[in-house]
C-alpha cells in the first residue's frame, strides 16, 4: 500500500525524522489559509501515488498567501501519469545547503533489507544509478541483527560528511531503519534528504509503501487506504479478495494464479487478440467470488467475449462450475464465454456446466484453443 | 529418485484441523503420502482422518518420526510455524501460506541459513514427486512419474504445463512450486542444483515470471554449473507494468524485471525458452531427445 | 548485580509481570504500618541477597499489625547466611492454587538464553533437578531471533496447562523474557510463580541478577547497588576497578588476572599456608591501582605476609614497581611483602624495586618460590 | 605451521588510537607481526607508528587486504567492531576488550554460526605464534617457537604457564587465550581440534578454571576424538564458591563447576591433569619425550 508524502511523512516524524511544517488542502482557499499560517515562501505539491510530479509541473514554490491559492488553483485536478490530484501539501520553505537520496527497501535476491544512499539527491536518482553507479553506496541489514552502528558509520563516512551534518545523516538512517522495520514497510525513500544552511537535516520528500500482507497489524496504516483514489472496479475486487486490472483489448479474462493469468494475456496476445483486463481469483476461490468476478471483468464496455482460464490447485473445479452458472443467472451477461476448466475437481465441474451449459458459453480443452476461440469471438463482437 | 519428498518422506500437516490443510490432507493421503502427524495447539490428542493430532511440531516429531513438514496455518502465524518446524528438525518445511508479511519472512530466511532445512514457499502450490509423495496442493491426477524435474514461481502455471507434458507421454521426477512471493525460502538455483544431482532427472523445466532478476540468475547458474538440460517459460509478456512507488526498486534489480529481457538472458545462456506452455512439452521432447 | 526482591518486583512490574501489593520497612513500626494500610493476612520477608531466607527463619506469614511489627522486630538484624536483613518486605496475601518454577539464565555453552520451566515451584528446585530432571521444561532461545510464539506454547503444553492458568503463564513467560533481555540480566527467577484460585497469575517471589558489564547503560539500576550490604574493603576496591575477597588465614596476596590469583591461592595453600584474602589486580592496573590494593590487603589485621604476583600483559612491570614503592611509601606497611614480577616491562620493574628495596620487601623468581617464602615469613608473624 | 595467525596475517587494530591500542600496537610490530591497517572513526587519513588509520573495516580490508583483527575499542562500542569485523570478512577476530555486556556478545555469537570467521574472546590475551605473528597482549619474551599448543581461559596463568615451558626449553607453536567471561566466541574444543589438525603441534596444553563446564566437555572431546597428548591445569581449588543468586546456575550447569570435579573429569580422560604451574611444564616434557 503506497502513502502520500503527508501521510509519509506524519509516520516518519513518529520516529524522529525532521520535516519542514506542512498543511494538506484540498482546495485552493485551504491552501491560501495554509500558506498563511505558515508564511514566507511555501511549497504547494501534488499529492499522488507516483512519481514525476515534479516533472508534471506539480510542484510550485510560491511567496504569499495569493500566489499560493493560484498554484493550488491550477495543481488540484491535474492529471499525473493517470492520477488525478485532489490535495496538495502546502509545505514552508528551508535554505538548502546540500540534497541526498536515501532508501530503504527489500532486495529480494539477498532476502535482506537494502540501504541506498547517495550524495546526488535531489534529481533522478535512476539515471545515477545507471550513469554513475558508484555514487550511491549499498548496504544490507541482517534483519535479526538490524542495522549496526558500524553500518551508519560507514553510510556517513562514504559520503563525506563531517560534523553535526554526519550526526544528523547517521540519526535520520538509525530512525529510518526503524521506521522500515515497524511500519512493515517495503520502501521508505527520501529524495531528497537535505542539510540546511543552518545544519539541520530535513526529510523534504518521502515515499512509503508498506506490505499489504502486513496490514492485519497495522490497523492504522490500513485506514489510510484512499479508496476515493483507486478505480471502482479494482475496488469493489480488492474487497473481496480479487485482483483486477484493466487493460485496452476486447477480450475479459478471469483466471486463477497470477501465472496462469498472465500466461493467458501472452497466449490470447500470440493468438492476434487484446486483453481488455483481467481478472486472477487467485486460490481457493469459491462460487461467490467467481460470479463477482464475471461480473466486474464484464462490467467493462470493451468486453467482447469472455476466456474463463482455470486450472485449479486450491480452487476446485466444482465451485467454478457453480460460481459461473451462478452470476450468468445473476447478472444475465449474454456475452459469449469460452471456459476452459482443469485440475482439482475438472471433472464435476465440466459434468456441472454440461449439464447446465447456457447458450452463450462454450468450452474448450486446451488453453491455446480456448484462447483462439475467444479472440475469434471478440472479432465477430459479442455485444 | 526424487529430490525433496519420495517414499522416505514422514509428513507433518501444520493447521491440520483448518479448511485448506483438513482438505488438502485427505487429497496427500489419497495420493499415497505417508502422512504420519497434524499440529494444531489445543488439539493435541484427536485424531483426523486417522492422524494423530498433536500440540506442538516437536511433540509430533518425537511420537512420529516426521521429517517434513506442510504449512496451512494462517498468515498471521504462519512465520512462527515455520521457525517451529525448522527447531524440530524438519528436513523440508513446505509452507503453502499466502500472504505472510515481507518482513516476518526476512527473519526466517536469515534464520534459516543455520538450519540444513529446505523451506519450500511460502505462497507456493508445493512439491511432489508423482507416486512417492505428494506434499502440496497441486492435482495430482495431472501428474505421472518420470524423468523431468519441474521448478516454478506459479503455482497453476505449474499444473498446466505438467499437464501438457504429461498427455505428451512425458513423466516427471518432481515438481516443485517455489512461491511467488517477494521473499522465498528457495530460489530457482538451489531447485536446479537438486536437479542436477539427482541421477532421475534427464530434463528441468523452469517456469518463471515478470518481476525481480531471479531468472537472469538462474540462466547464469545453468550456463556455467548445469550438464541436464534445461526447458524455460517466461510468463508476463504481455501484462502491464507493476506499479512501484519510488526509484529504490528499480535500482536494486538492477536492470530489467520484463519478460523479455528475462527470455533473452535465458537464450543467452543456451536455455531452450518457450513462448507459450505448450511449446514447453515440444522442447522438453526435443531436450529428451537430445539426450538419450 | 543481585537485586532484592523488591527491587526485581518492582522493575517485573514495568513489563506486566502482577504481584501482590507489598511495602517495603526498615523498622517494626514501619512493618506495623505496612500491614495496617495492606489488611488483612500478610507475609513479613527479610530482604537479602542470598537464597535459603525461608529456611533461616526469615518469612514469617501474620494476621495483624501487631503480629507484623513483632514478626519484623525478630526478622530484622537476623543474619542470613553472613548477610544482616535490614529492610523486610511486607506483602499481601492470596489463595495459591498451583506453584510453578520459572526462570530465565545464560546458558554458557549454548551461549543462548534458557528457560526453566517446572510444575514443581515453590520447593527446592535443585533437588527437583537431580531426582526428577524430566519435571523441568528446558528451552533455549535464540537471542536474535527472541522468543517465538511456538515456544510458550511448548511451555505452557508441557506443564499441562489449560484456559486462563495456561494464558496467564504464557504471558507472563512473554513478559519475563523481554525483562531478562531489556534489563540485560544474568538471571530473572521466579520461585513461585503461583496461578490463584481466582485464576490470576502471580509473581511471588523474584530472583533478578543484571550483568555487572551492562550496568552503563542502565543507570536507574546501577543506582539501586546497596552500599551499606557490602563488604566496606571489597566495596573501596571496587570504586577503583579492583576485585577484592576476604577470606580466613594469614597470607594477604595480591595478583593480577583471576586466574593467576587463583593459582597463586592453590600454590599457597600447597606450600602449607592459608590465604587471608586477596586481590586482583586486574589488565591494565597503574601505580594508583596497585597502591590502593595494597592498602585494602594489609588492612586486613589477620594478615601477617603478603605474596605480590605479578605476570605482567597488559599490566607492566614498572608501573607495578613504582604503585608498590608507592604504597609502602604512603601507608608506612612494615609487613614482609614477598614480590614476584615477570612479563611485560617486568626487567624495569626489577630495576626500579632492585634500585629502592625497602627493608620489608624480599624479591623471588618463580611462584612456588615466592609461595613458600610468604608462608614461612607468615609463619613466623609479620606484624 | 601454527594455528590461527602465522606469516600470512596482515593484521588490522581496531582502536589503534587509543591508549592501549597504540601500546599494543607497537609491542606487535615489535614482534614482527604484519600490523597493515588500524581503524578509528574520524580518524582516517592518518599514520600511527607507519600504520594506515582508515574510518571504517571495510575501507581499510578493501586496500590493505587485512585478513585478521584485534580488538581494543571499549566496551559499549566493541560488540559493534566484533560485527564490523565479521562482516568485513576477516577470517580471525580477537576481542581484547573486558566488560562487554554478556547479551551483547550472545547476538554476537548467534550471528558468528553464519560467519566462516574464528572469534578469540572477548576479555583475552589473545593469539600468539612464536616468531611468526602476536596478535594479543602477551608479553612475547617468555615465548620460544616449538611443538606445544596452549590454549587458556585466563590471561596472566597463560604467561606464567607458558615461561615455565620455555624456562624448560619446550617451545610453543601457538599460545592462545579463550577468555574468561560467560559468552566466548571460541571454547576449548574449537582450539584444541586445531591443534589436533595442525601437525607441527605434538602436545596441547589447556588451562582452565572454575566454573562453568568447559573443561569437562572438552575432556570428552580429548578422550573420543584426539591423538595429540593434552597436559591440562585447573586453577581455583582454594577458591571460594561464588555467590550466585538463584538456583537456574546451578541447574543449567548440571554438575560441579569446582577445580576438583574438573580435574577428576580430566584424568577419567586419559589427561594428565596438574596441580601447579610448575608440574605442567614437567608433564609436557614427559608427554613429548613419550611421544617422541
Amino acid at each position: 500500500m503506497d502513502l502520500y508524502e503527508y501521510q509519509g511523512k506524519e509516520l516518519l516524524r513518529h520516529y524522529g525524522l525532521e520535516t519542514l511544517p506542512g498543511v494538506v488542502a484540498g482546495t485552493p482557499e485551504e491552501a491560501r489559509r495554509a500558506a498563511e499560517t505558515l508564511g514566507g515562501t511555501v511549497a504547494i505539491k501534488a499529492q499522488v501515488l507516483t512519481g514525476g510530479r515534479g516533472k508534471a509541473g506539480g510542484i510550485k514554490v510560491v511567496s504569499s498567501p495569493g500566489e499560493a491559492e493560484e498554484a493550488a488553483g491550477r495543481i488540484l485536478g491535474m492529471d499525473i501519469r493517470g492520477h488525478t490530484v485532489r490535495r496538495v501539501y502546502v509545505e514552508g520553505g528551508a535554505e538548502i545547503d546540500r540534497e541526498f537520496y536515501l532508501s530503504i527497501t527489500v532486495d529480494r535476491s539477498a532476502k535482506q533489507p537494502l540501504i541506498l544512499f547517495s550524495t546526488e539527491g535531489g534529481v533522478d536518482i535512476e539515471e545515477v544509478a545507471e550513469t554513475k553507479p558508484e555514487a550511491i553506496v549499498r548496504l544490507h541489514v541482517d534483519p535479526l541483527v538490524g542495522l549496526l552502528p558500524y553500518q551508519v558509520r560507514e553510510i556517513v563516512f562514504a559520503a563525506g560528511l563531517e560534523g553535526a551534518a554526519a550526526k544528523g545523516v547517521g540519526r535520520t538512517l538509525t530512525h529510518l531503519y526503524e521506521a522500515f522495520k515497524d511500519l512493515d514497510a517495503s520502501l521508505v525513500e527520501i529524495n531528497p534528504l537535505v542539510v540546511t544552511k543552518d545544519g539541520r537535516v530535513l526529510t523534504l520528500d518521502a515515499k512509503v509503501t508498506v506490505d499489504n500482507s502486513s496490514l492485519y497489524r497495522h490497523q492504522e496504516i490500513a485506514a489510510l487506504h484512499d479508496v476515493e483514489a483507486a478505480d471502482p472496479q479494482e475496488q469493489r475486487a480488492l474487497e473481496v479478495g480479487l485482483q483486477y486490472v484493466k487493460l485496452d483489448g476486447n477480450v475479459g479474462i478471469l483466471g486463477n494464479g497470477a501465472g496462469l493469468v498472465m500466461s493467458t494475456l501472452d497466449v490470447v496476445a500470440q493468438a492476434g487478440g487484446e486483453p481488455a483486463n483481467f481478472c486472477d481469483v487467485g486460490g481457493g476461490a469459491d462460487a461467490e467470488q467467481i460470479s463477482t468476478a464475471l461480473d466486474i471483468v464484464t462490467s467493462n464496455e470493451q468486453v467482447q467475449s469472455v476466456l474463463f482460464n482455470i486450472f485449479g490447485g486450491i480452487t476446485r473445479g466444482d465451485e467454478v462450475a457453480r460460481g459461473l452458472l451462478t452470476a450468468i443467472e445473476r447478472t444475465g451477461i449474454t456475452l459469449p464465454i469460452v471456459v476452459r476448466l482443469d485440475g482439482t475437481n475438472a471433472e464435476e465441474g465440466r459434468r456441472i456446466l454440461a449439464e447446465n451449459t447456457p447458450e452463450n458459453v462454450v468450452t474448450e480443452e486446451t488453453m491455446l484453443d480456448a484462447a483462439r476461440r475467444a479472440v475469434e469471438l471478440a472479432r465477430d463482437g459479442g455485444r | 529418485m526424487a529430490i525433496l519428498v519420495d517414499n522416505e518422506t514422514r509428513l507433518l500437516v501444520q493447521g491440520i484441523t483448518g479448511r485448506e490443510g483438513a482438505f488438502h490432507t485427505q487429497r496427500m493421503k489419497e495420493s499415497g503420502t505417508n502422512v504420519v502427524a497434524g499440529v494444531t495447539p489445543g488439539k493435541g490428542g484427536q485424531e483426523y482422518e486417522g492422524v494423530p493430532v498433536f500440540n506442538t511440531v516437536e511433540q509430533a516429531t518425537n511420537e512420529t518420526g516426521a521429517n517434513a513438514s506442510v504449512i496451512f496455518v494462517p498468515p498471521p502465524f504462519a512465520a512462527d510455524a515455520i521457525f517451529e518446524s525448522l527447531d524440530a528438525g524438519m528436513s523440508t518445511v513446505c509452507c503453502i501460506t499466502e500472504g505472510i508479511p515481507v518482513h516476518d519472512m526476512m527473519r526466517v530466511t536469515d534464520y534459516l541459513r543455520i538450519k540444513e532445512a529446505t523451506l519450500i514457499g511460502p505462497n507456493c502450490p508445493g512439491v511432489l514427486s508423482p507416486e512417492k509423495a505428494n506434499v502440496s496442493i497441486m492435482p495430482r491426477d495431472i501428474f505421472a512419474p518420470g524423468n523431468v524435474g519441474v521448478v516454478s514461481r506459479s503455482g497453476t502455471l505449474t499444473y498446466q504445463i505438467v499437464n501438457e507434458l504429461t498427455q505428451r507421454g512425458i513423466g516427471q521426477s518432481t515438481a516443485v512450486g517455489i512461491g511467488g512471493d517477494p521473499i522465498i525460502g528457495t530460489d530457482f538455483i538451489e531447485i536446479l542444483s537438486k536437479f542436477e544431482a539427482d541421477p532421475e532427472t534427464e530434463c528441468a523445466v523452469m517456469i518463471g515470471e515478470i518481476g525481480g532478476n531471479a531468472e537472469q540468475l538462474a540462466a547464469e547458474y545453468v550456463r556455467s554449473e548445469m550438464q541436464t538440460p534445461v526447458v524455460a517459460y517466461i510468463a508476463g509478456f504481455t501484462a502491464p507494468e507493476g506499479k512501484t512507488m519510488g526509484h529504490a526498486g528499480a535500482i536494486v534489480s538492477g536492470g530489467e524485471s520484463t519478460a523479455e529481457a528475462k527470455s533473452e538472458a535465458l537464450r543467452a545462456a543456451g536455455i531452450r525458452a518457450a513462448t507459450n506452455p505448450s511449446e514447453v512439452a515440444e522442447l522438453v521432447a526435443e531436450a529428451l531427445g537430445e539426450s538419450s
